[in-house]
């Protein structure tokens, strides 16, 4: 099984994770896009630990798992914070920056 | 120590902030006048016939950039430094005497203005040359801005953007030339000394002096550039406006002879002619504007232009009679302006109007007044006699050895001149007055600023030798080295080899 | 610990079918309840890659921390939403069309870079590799001799989320007068 | 299977430690101190920790080592990025004092979590400044972002403050998400996670390699976004209009220093061997931002807004000293990253002030008149608008000559004369300002906000230039519902007033005497000497 | 004393004069200013006769002096010095414009007594002197060309002297323009003269143009041509003559002195000073001699017809300036400059009768309004008388001489240069036509009412209205005076009068064929290298053609009595039978209309054009341009700034995009 089959799958779960972020609209399933990428990524570094025999590839992919809980944490924070405001949970109705 | 010289007027300004608010007219008033003295001694202190530098100043500044501190004056300079000093004088006082609102602020940048203009013309290193050049607008855009009448801001604006669009072009070929230079110089040296001992290859000489060109065309300004004068001396508070087009405008004159020339001789023999052309036209052009125009300022403003466009065809014949002419010119113009735009204050306090369709008829009861106009205007029209007439000789009569035709239809500006100033004469001083303009004697104490200016244009008529013979060497050097540094067949392009043949001796 | 090919090949691609799916369906599905379900199955495909490419370690945080402790998060704050249809007019121009295709842009570019490398080690199945690679041990030695300085910067950004999160989500309490 | 703890140099590491102690005791002296006296416990506490990490930079000024197992690399560039955020989270602590997000009016105090968040963004650029490992550089970058994010949505009471939290973050996120991807990709081709690994692994042939290629792409569009370059800085004028105001004086300011600190080390260093490659794309990134930057800040009325287009455009000037690739590119870099700080910090407090004693928020109509009524203000918004303008006698003018020095040697000319085209654009924007304050009335109170403007109606998308925001109801939202009454002039911003005046005044100073900051930032050039061509 | 220092001192007592008074303007009382400037042109003719004196210690041979004061204007190998050359045709110069220009002052002294710029009226006046004296006396061109453009000012300052009128405003710019395109002439000539003999010192440039130039080399004739600019604009030579007609807006005594007698005889100064140039460019003296027989004629036609009586004479004297430049063109240096001084003495005089006439008219000067003033004004008409007789040179007055030694010459010349003789001949006729026209019309005839008044012993008064259009003046200051003053009543106007009456019968004693040629001697020493100096008519043939010249004045006198006396109401009947000739000759030829359509509209034209097409398109179009595609970008950018964070990251993905797909190309 060449690791390039797994690197090559990561790209397609980096792929789809940065469309989702193009497409949905809810805040939340955003966030759950940017941890698509993320996850691609994590495999891409696995599959190249792998490749080059290292195992800084997998300490960097423990490393983003923290990283991401902690976006995860602050991006919902912001989530509840908008919904106590009462704000629509929608990024396209937060168009009051512009121009 | 020209030290002094230079930082003297901004230190007055910041002490403007520091003293009595009553006091701050005097103080700034008594500055300048010191500044002038320094700058007369400076004068006194030339000594005539040496092409080099005098009275130098040469420290290190930022070694790491290769920028030094230095200063000094030449021919070429030492009447600029003193027409600027002069006239910063004149506006001061002349601004004392009615004094703005906000008078710390408008000292303050009057002030700066002089150092920066005095440092554009003492720096000898290419980077500070640049930097005063381009500080200068600063508190020129606060003074009109501030100070300035109806659409004032918009007009300050739009002239210090296009200012800079030439400036910053300007920084740009300034470094350029510098880094391009520092192979054969051994360092990065901005001195202009060193630039010139190692001038650049000609394809990036090029362009680097388009850049410079388009600077120095723009602030003079030449025609098709000057889309900023109208609207900013319609703008721009009298006195200040009297700097500016009798300080501001040299400097682009003043920057080609003192970089363009020595630093980029093989581009400035190659767009000799281009440089021409646009010189020509406008003379031409700001002739013709200036003679349709009825307000007084932008009839000022147009004249300057075609003067500006003298000076520079008198560069750019490449022969010393034209850089002599040219340095001449400089000096006589800005002793020109400068009064008639304090005189267009004095008409409207009286009439209240800038339009020559609203004014005429003063010189009945002011006939001071009228005088010292009338030897403005036809010093302006460089009346032969007048010392302006003898810049003009001598650009017309350079040019006329090195590109004929060229001097041919220039001639037809001095012809303009004549009728436009004239022109401009009469319709203020002379026929019927309307019944609402006030018609006073100039005042005792702007007769104190105005006289002496006058008397200036006055004795430099009758000796123009003064600024001629000690500018000569060194207009000459920097005529010599585009001379010398181009091909023995200098302009190949020339349409007319019989005409330009003879004009090879000197 | 050299697995069997064939077997390896079934395990891979059960797994990419799983992340893959898992992934679509976290983009595709309109209620974001479903999506967090949905990202579970990824995490939890990706996990079992993690362990065909000897990251042990690293496939059983994946499993426990992050599809269990993270999306049980998601799972709260969604239900604490609530379900949230989004609507279906896109009101920005050109985004409908537009963000598939750069998606797809975006793959193909990355696939032509990894299918065109001239690195030779992603054309095998890896090196061999010895025993403890990706051991916990292995890793916790990694953590705290070359990546120390990382491990301690993580534990500060687990203290700034969780400040964050008091600043951000905190019951605000009022002021005492 | 042995464990050896790693060398530690607590010396050369002693800045970290200092800010790391400092934000837990920001945290405990927060819950201990009675809410009265916790903004001056806090405050004194995160200053004292400032102070002491700044010392020790300074102490450490000179030293060139690796720490702890590679992971960090102690040199004048790092610390220069360290010293500029360090200096720009000082200033900003007062700038944060009578803010909403660190007080919100009927709240508790927040003082704590606000200076905590500010401090921990600080660790992350002083540890990313010096990372020179993927994986410290990755989690620093976050460690600085991560906090911002919040920062930037903790006015909680303002919709705008959310919704540029939210909008950072998402982005912010997704541009991390792209840097890592990329980061993998360099991984996967050079086989290290070090710097210097990575150097040799491209050395030896992968200069030209598609994967190696596209990382350095992955991760030159994810740090391209830090830096707000253009095409990726969209995020850039929504947040710091959104943000609070000292957030975003410290994000604009220490943000991109630490940014670029990493981006000069990982480039030249770690990419160094694929210069060829990268520098072309860089080049022309720098004059698209350059571009956008100061044509997107013509006309704003928002002054945050208008400081971040103009951002845009400074990143893209100080991205031609990377591209020159050369230690004076990076001299230059560095001057002109502290240059920024001055002349930003002081406009950011001048606007913090306004925003204060007037009813018109962050709109220029708030400095209006300001020549007149606050000298001791205007002064310095205008030097810093005039050094942002890149005027001559200011810090801005040396940092855009050593730039475009850097790029004409570097024989990237065009690029020197992007900067001046820039330049001339931007003067119409920067001018304004100073306009506004020296020739401008001063503007009327804004009027009361008509009552009953639904929400969400949503103005005409087309912006009109002309339009003031009264007459954009979106903005209703944007205002506290009891907005607090301006807040008499005078002393009572003297905390703000000094920094400003000794930025503006540090600006000036080192726009005529610019040797210090000239040598300052020589030394930065001169650590990386060794990497460069 | 050597004759340089007298020639400094002609400079100075003028120069003193004019500082005097205009700084003096304040304090002079009553009538000082005009006895003062009277005094400084008196001692300025003592002083040209002390140089003449000195001069003609000298041989003949050695009778050019040069001396300079200090190096004006040197430097880049041009030597300007502040340098004057005194030589026989200086100080006959001096001689003549120093003396006529005393009496003329003196003239004025009384003539403008009640003027309210009495003082600024003597201080232009006296530096009018001074400037024509610096202009004649000269060493190089650069400063003839000052004292050229300085005459020009004055003329200028004085035209517009009474400066609330908006007509005399606009002839004195007219008269200052066109002067400054002899200015430039002059100029260039100069820069030519330099480029190719390398000074611009009279005498180096004579001395060095035969071995330089050969005969009728182009450069010369550029140069001669160009010379001719600036002489026909200062004399009024076609094309360039219409401002003088207009320049008798100026004070009468203006025009005595500066338009008849001195400043517009300059060019004549002028060719005759460069005629060493000339004699090498024969075909540009040609040109000049037909160009002043063409001015002769056409300007004699004209002053049969215009009715302005100082008009009348503006136009004689263009046409008598046309004798003058056609004898120094041809070579008839010394009966150029002989009809030079003869003319100044009867032109002069002939003005202050008309000055004295239109005092008496109450400032009225068309001459279908005047009639019968013989009885009112009987010192006036005599002196009017003599100078008419000597215009139309009657028989052994001054006039008969001189005028007809040029047409002699011309005769005697041989080739084709009998035209001139012939065309001179007949513009002699309309001469004495016209200037027997002016003494019928105006002294003979019905007395009008101011004439009856005057006879009453009353000086006729009206409201003052300009002469030209009839608006009222500007009362509210006084200009030109509330009171006249006419010759009969005031001392000083009528010594004047009757000294210049005395030299215009005398004046040709000085030079009568077969008697005395004092003229033609004393200037020898300047004509040396004249080849056609002595080519002088035998004094058989000198008679001759006085005889014909005799004749010929006696039938136009004698026709003028016939038109206007004997018969009147021809006149009337002939412009009503010619009636297109005669509004073209009213017209004067249609030459205002002509420079009106060819030069200031479309000059005017341009100007607007500039103003409304080119500042706006071109130049602000550059700038709005800019500031379009600047704002053109702004609305791109800024729209791309939507607020929908899913197109920011949109941006972003594509940017990567683009990067990623550059670094593909460049990997491959």
């Amino acid at each position: 099984m060449d690791i390039t089959w797994y690197v090559v799958l990561s790209a397609l779960l980096f792929a789809i994770g940065a469309g989702g972020v193009l497409i949905r609209r809810s805040p939340l399933v955003i966030l759950l896009c940017l941890e698509l990428m993320l996850n691609a990524s994590n495999l891409a570094l696995v599959a190249f630990s792998r490749a080059q025999g290292n195992e800084d590839g997998q300490v960097f992919a423990l490393i983003v798992m923290v990283v991401a809980a902690c976006e995860v944490v602050v991006g919902l924070g912001l989530i509840v914070a908008m919904f106590r405001r009462r704000l629509p949970l929608n990024v396209d109705e937060m168009r009051d920056l512009r121009g | 120590m020209i030290q002094i010289l230079l930082w003297l007027p901004v230190a007055v300004g910041l002490l403007c902030f520091v003293v009595p608010r009553r006091a701050v007219p005097a103080l700034a008033s008594a500055g300048s006048l010191v500044v002038l003295g320094r700058a007369i001694v400076s004068v006194a202190e030339f000594h005539t016939g040496q092409p080099g530098l005098q009275q130098t100043v040469n420290e290190s500044w930022i070694p790491d950039l290769g920028v030094r501190y230095q200063l000094g004056v030449d021919g070429i300079s030492v009447f600029l430094v003193l027409l600027t000093a002069l006239l910063w004088a004149g506006a001061t006082a002349f601004s004392a005497f009615r004094v703005p609102e906000r008078r710390r602020i408008y000292f303050f940048m009057l002030g700066l203005a002089e150092t920066a203009a005095l440092g554009a013309f003492l720096a000898q290193d290419l980077l500070l040359f640049v930097l005063f050049f381009d500080l200068m607008l600063v508190p020129f855009w606060f003074l009109i801005g501030t100070f300035g009448g109806e659409n004032r801001i918009a007009a300050t604006t739009k002239m210090i953007v296009y200012t800079l669009v030439g400036s910053l072009l300007m920084l740009v070929a300034a470094i350029a030339t510098a880094v391009l230079a520092s192979d054969q110089v051994g360092h990065l040296s901005f001195s202009l000394a060193d630039l010139r001992a190692h001038t650049l290859s000609t394809g990036s000489q090029y362009w680097i002096f388009c850049f410079f060109a388009a600077a120095f065309l723009i602030k003079m300004p030449a025609v098709l550039v000057h889309g900023w004068l109208p609207d900013a001396y319609r703008a721009a508070p009298l006195p200040v406006l009297a700097l500016l087009s009798g300080v501001l405008s040299k400097v682009g004159a003043y920057g080609f002879l003192r970089v363009a020339l020595p630093l980029y001789p093989q581009a400035t023999a190659h767009f000799q002619e281009a440089i021409l052309v646009i010189g020509v036209a406008s003379v031409l052009y700001g002739s013709v504007m200036a003679f349709t125009q009825t307000d007084v300022r932008l009839i000022a403003g147009y004249s300057s232009i075609a003067q500006l466009g003298f000076i520079t065809i008198g560069i750019f014949s490449l022969r010393p009679e034209g850089a002599d002419g040219a340095v001449l010119q400089m000096v006589n113009h800005g002793l020109v302006v400068a009064p008639v735009f304090l005189i267009v204050a004095l008409l409207w306090e009286r009439a209240g109007s800038e339009d020559l369709g609203r004014l005429g008829g003063l010189a009945m009861r002011a006939p001071v007044l009228a005088t010292l106009f009338l030897v403005v205007t036809l010093a302006t029209l460089a009346m032969p006699g007048s010392a302006n007439f003898i810049g003009e000789f001598y650009i017309l009569i350079g040019l006329f050895q090195a590109k004929i035709v060229y001097a041919l239809v220039a001639g037809i500006g001095v012809v303009l001149a004549a009728y436009y100033a004239i022109r401009l004469f009469q319709r203020t001083m002379h026929n019927r007055k309307p019944e609402v303009i006030d018609s006073r004697e100039i005042g005792p104490l702007d007769a104190a600023v105005l006289i002496p200016l006058v008397g200036c244009i006055v004795a430099l008529a009758l000796y123009p030798g003064l600024i001629l013979t000690r500018a000569d060497p060194a207009a000459a050097d920097k005529v010599d080295a585009v001379n010398a540094g181009s091909p023995p067949s200098a302009p190949p392009a020339a349409p007319a080899p019989s005409l330009t043949s003879s004009a090879a001796a000197r | 610990m050299e697995a069997e090919p064939g077997l390896t090949y079934v395990a891979f691609f059960a797994g990419a079918i799983g992340a893959v799916g898992g992934a679509v369906a976290v983009i595709a599905l309109r209620n974001p309840f479903y999506s967090v379900l949905a990202l579970v199955v990824h995490l939890v495909s990706l996990a079992g890659l993690f362990l065909l490419l000897y990251a042990q370690f690293v496939a059983a945080a994946q499993v426990v921390v992050y599809a269990g402790a993270v999306m049980v998060l998601y799972v709260f704050v969604a239900a604490y939403l609530g379900a949230v249809e989004e609507p279906i007019w896109e009101p920005i121009p050109g985004q409908r069309f537009l963000a598939p295709l750069l998606a797809a842009a975006l793959f193909v570019e990355l696939a032509i870079a990894i299918l065109g490398t001239g690195l030779s080690a992603l054309d095998s199945s890896g090196p061999t590799v010895h025993l403890g690679f990706g051991s916990p041990a292995e890793i916790g030695n990694l953590l705290l001799e070359r990546f120390l300085v990382v491990f301690e910067a993580a534990s500060m950004l687990l203290l700034v989320a969780a400040v964050g999160a008091i600043v951000l989500a905190g019951r605000q309490r009022e002021a005492e007068r | 299977m042995t464990f050896t703890a790693p060398h530690v140099d607590y010396a050369g590491l002693s800045p970290v430690i200092a800010l790391t102690a400092g934000i837990c005791l920001v945290l405990v002296g927060a819950v201990l101190s009675g809410p009265s006296r916790q903004r001056a416990v806090v405050s004194i506490i995160s200053l004292a920790a400032l102070a002491a990490a700044a010392g020790l930079c300074i102490w450490q000024w000179g030293t060139r080592e690796d720490l702890v197992a590679g992971a960090l690399r102690l040199d004048e560039l790092g610390l220069a990025g360290a010293l500029i955020a360090i200096l720009s989270a000082a200033l900003v602590i007062p700038l944060s004092w009578r803010d909403p997000a660190a007080e919100r009016p009927g709240e508790e105090a927040r003082h704590g979590e606000f200076q905590a968040l500010l401090l921990s963004s600080v660790l992350g650029m002083t540890l990313l400044a010096q990372a020179q490992n993927l994986v410290a550089f990755f989690v620093s970058l976050e460690l600085l972002s991560v906090p911002l994010y919040v920062l930037c949505g903790s006015a909680l009471r303002r919709a705008s403050s959310l919704e540029s939290g939210l909008k950072y973050l998402i982005v912010g996120s997704l541009g991390s998400a792209t840097l890592l991807y990329g980061l993998a990709l360099i991984y996967g081709g050079s086989g290290s996670t070090d710097f210097g690994g990575i150097r040799d692994g491209i050395g030896s042939g992968l200069a030209d390699d598609p994967l190696v290629l596209m990382g350095i792409a992955l991760a030159g569009t994810g740090l391209a976004f830090k830096i707000s370059i253009a095409p990726f800085h969209q995020w850039t004028p929504d947040v710091y209009q959104g943000a609070p105001t000292p957030v975003t004086a410290f994000m604009a300011v220490a943000t991109k220093a630490a940014a670029f600190c990493v981006f000069v080390r990982f480039f030249e260093v770690a990419l160094g061997p694929a210069v060829d490659n990268w520098q072309p794309a860089l080049a022309v990134l720098a004059a698209v931002s350059i571009a956008v930057g100061n044509i997107g800040a013509l006309g704003q009325d928002s002054l945050k807004r208008l400081l971040g287009y103009s951002g845009i455009a400074q990143a893209g000037y100080m991205l031609v000293g990377l591209v020159a690739a050369s230690e004076l590119g990076i001299n230059a870099l560095v001057f002109y990253l502290a240059a920024y700080a001055l002349m930003n910090l002081a406009a950011f407090a001048v606007i913090v002030v306004r925003e204060r004693e007037t009813t018109w928020g962050d709109d220029i109509k708030a400095v209006q008149g300001m020549g007149r009524d606050r000298p001791e203000l205007a002064w310095p918004l205008t030097i810093s608008m005039l050094a942002l303008a890149g005027l001559p006698a200011t810090a801005g003018f040396m940092g855009k000559l050593y730039l475009i020095e850097a790029a004409v040697d570097a024989d990237y000319t065009w690029l020197g004369v992007a900067i001046a085209i820039g330049t001339m654009i931007s003067l119409a924007y920067y001018l304004r300002v100073v306009a506004a304050v020296w020739m401008r009335p001063s503007a009327e109170p804004r009027a009361p906000e008509p009552a009953g403007v639904p929400a969400m109606a949503g103005g005409s998308p087309e912006t009109d230039e002309d339009q003031t925001p009264e007459e954009r109801p979106e903005t209703a939202r944007d205002r506290d519902p009891a907005p607090a009454a301006p807040a008499p002039k005078g002393t009572r911003c003297l905390a703000i007033l000094v920094p400003a005046v000794l930025t503006a005044g540090a600006t000036v100073f080192f726009g005529v005497i610019p040797t210090p900051l000239v040598d300052w930032a020589s030394h930065a050039g001169g650590a990386l000497a060794s990497f460069l061509p | 004393m050597s004759a340089t220092t007298y020639g400094w001192l002609v400079l100075a007592f003028p120069l003193a004069g004019c500082l005097i008074s205009a700084f003096g303007w304040r304090v002079l009382p009553g009538r000082a200013a005009g006895w003062i400037g009277t005094a400084a042109i008196a001692l300025a003719f003592l002083s040209s006769i002390g140089a003449l004196v000195a001069l003609l210690d000298k041989p003949v041979q050695s009778r050019e002096l040069t001396s300079s004061l200090y190096s004006y204007a040197s430097a880049a190998g041009l030597d300007i010095k502040l340098g004057i050359l005194v030589d026989p045709l200086s100080v006959y110069m001096i001689l003549v414009v120093s003396g006529v220009s005393a009496l003329i002052h003196l003239y004025s002294v009384a003539y403008l007594a009640s003027d309210r710029g009495y003082s600024r009226y003597f201080s232009y006046l006296n530096f009018f002197v001074f400037s024509m004296l610096l202009l004649v006396l000269a060493g190089n061109f650069v400063l003839l060309i000052v004292g050229w453009a300085f005459v020009g000012f004055a003329s200028y300052a004085l035209i517009s002297f009474w400066y609330r009128r908006h007509t005399a405003t606009r002839a004195g710019m007219k008269a200052f323009v066109i002067n400054v395109i002899g200015d430039v002439g002059l100029v260039f000539a100069a820069f030519f003269i330099f480029r190719d003999l390398g000074t611009f010192d009279y005498l180096s440039v004579f001395h060095a143009a035969p071995q330089h130039f050969s005969t009728n080399q182009g450069v010369l004739i550029a140069i001669c041509l160009l010379i001719l600019v600036g002489a026909f604009a200062k004399s009024a030579q076609l094309p360039l003559h219409t401002w003088l007609p207009d320049a008798m807006e100026g004070p009468t005594p203006v025009s005595a002195l500066i338009h008849a007698a001195t400043m517009v005889t300059a060019g004549v100064y002028l060719i005759a000073r460069t005629h060493p140039l000339f004699e090498l460019a024969p075909t540009a003296a040609d040109i000049s001699a037909f160009i002043g027989l063409a001015t002769l004629i056409f300007a004699a036609t004209v002053a049969l017809a215009v009715t302005d009586l100082k008009r009348i004479i503006a136009y004689s004297t263009i046409s008598q300036i046309g004798y003058m430049v056609v004898g120094v063109s041809i070579g008839a240096y010394a009966a150029g400059l002989f009809h030079l001084m003869t003319h100044a003495f009867f032109k002069a005089l002939l003005f202050m009768g008309a000055g004295s006439v239109i005092s008496a008219m109450a400032g009225t000067q068309d001459i279908d309004r005047m009639g019968g003033l013989r009885r009112a004004l009987p010192f006036t008409s005599v002196l009017m008388i003599v100078g008419a007789l000597a215009l139309a040179g009657f028989p052994l007055t001054s006039g008969f001489f001189s005028k007809d030694e040029i047409l002699v010459f011309a005769s005697n010349r041989g080739g084709f240069y009998w035209i001139f003789t012939v065309g001179g001949y007949l513009a002699a006729l309309l001469t004495a036509f016209y200037a027997f026209r002016i003494i019928f019309r105006v002294f003979w005839g019905e007395p009008v009412p101011e004439a009856r008044e005057l006879e009453g012993g009353h000086l006729a008064h009206a409201e003052p209205a300009n002469p030209l259009t009839g608006e009222p003046e500007d009362t509210d200051v006084g200009f030109p005076g509330p009171e006249h003053h006419i010759a009969e009543r005031d001392r000083p106007m009528w010594l004047a009068m009757a000294t210049l009456g005395v030299l215009s019968i005398v004046g040709g004693a000085l030079q009568i064929p077969g008697l005395d040629h004092v003229i033609e001697t004393f200037l020898r020493g300047s004509f040396l290298d004249s080849r056609l100096y002595e080519s002088v008519p035998s004094v058989l043939a000198d008679w001759e053609g006085l005889a014909v010249g005799g004749a010929v004045a006696l039938a136009g006198i004698a026709a003028a009595y016939f038109v206007y006396v004997a018969r009147p109401g021809t006149s009337a009947a002939l412009a009503r039978r010619f009636r297109p000739v005669h509004a073209f000759l009213v017209n004067k030829w249609y030459f205002d209309e002509l420079y009106d359509a060819v030069v200031y509209r479309p000059a005017i034209r341009i100007g607007r054009f500039s103003t409304g097409v080119i500042e706006r398109v071109v130049v602000d179009g550059i700038v709005t341009a800019t500031v379009d595609a600047v704002r053109g970008i702004g609305v791109v950018v800024r729209g791309a700034q939507s607020g929908f964070v899913r197109a920011y990251a949109l941006l972003l993905i594509g940017g990567f995009a683009g990067l990623g797909l550059y670094f593909l190309i460049v990997s491959s």
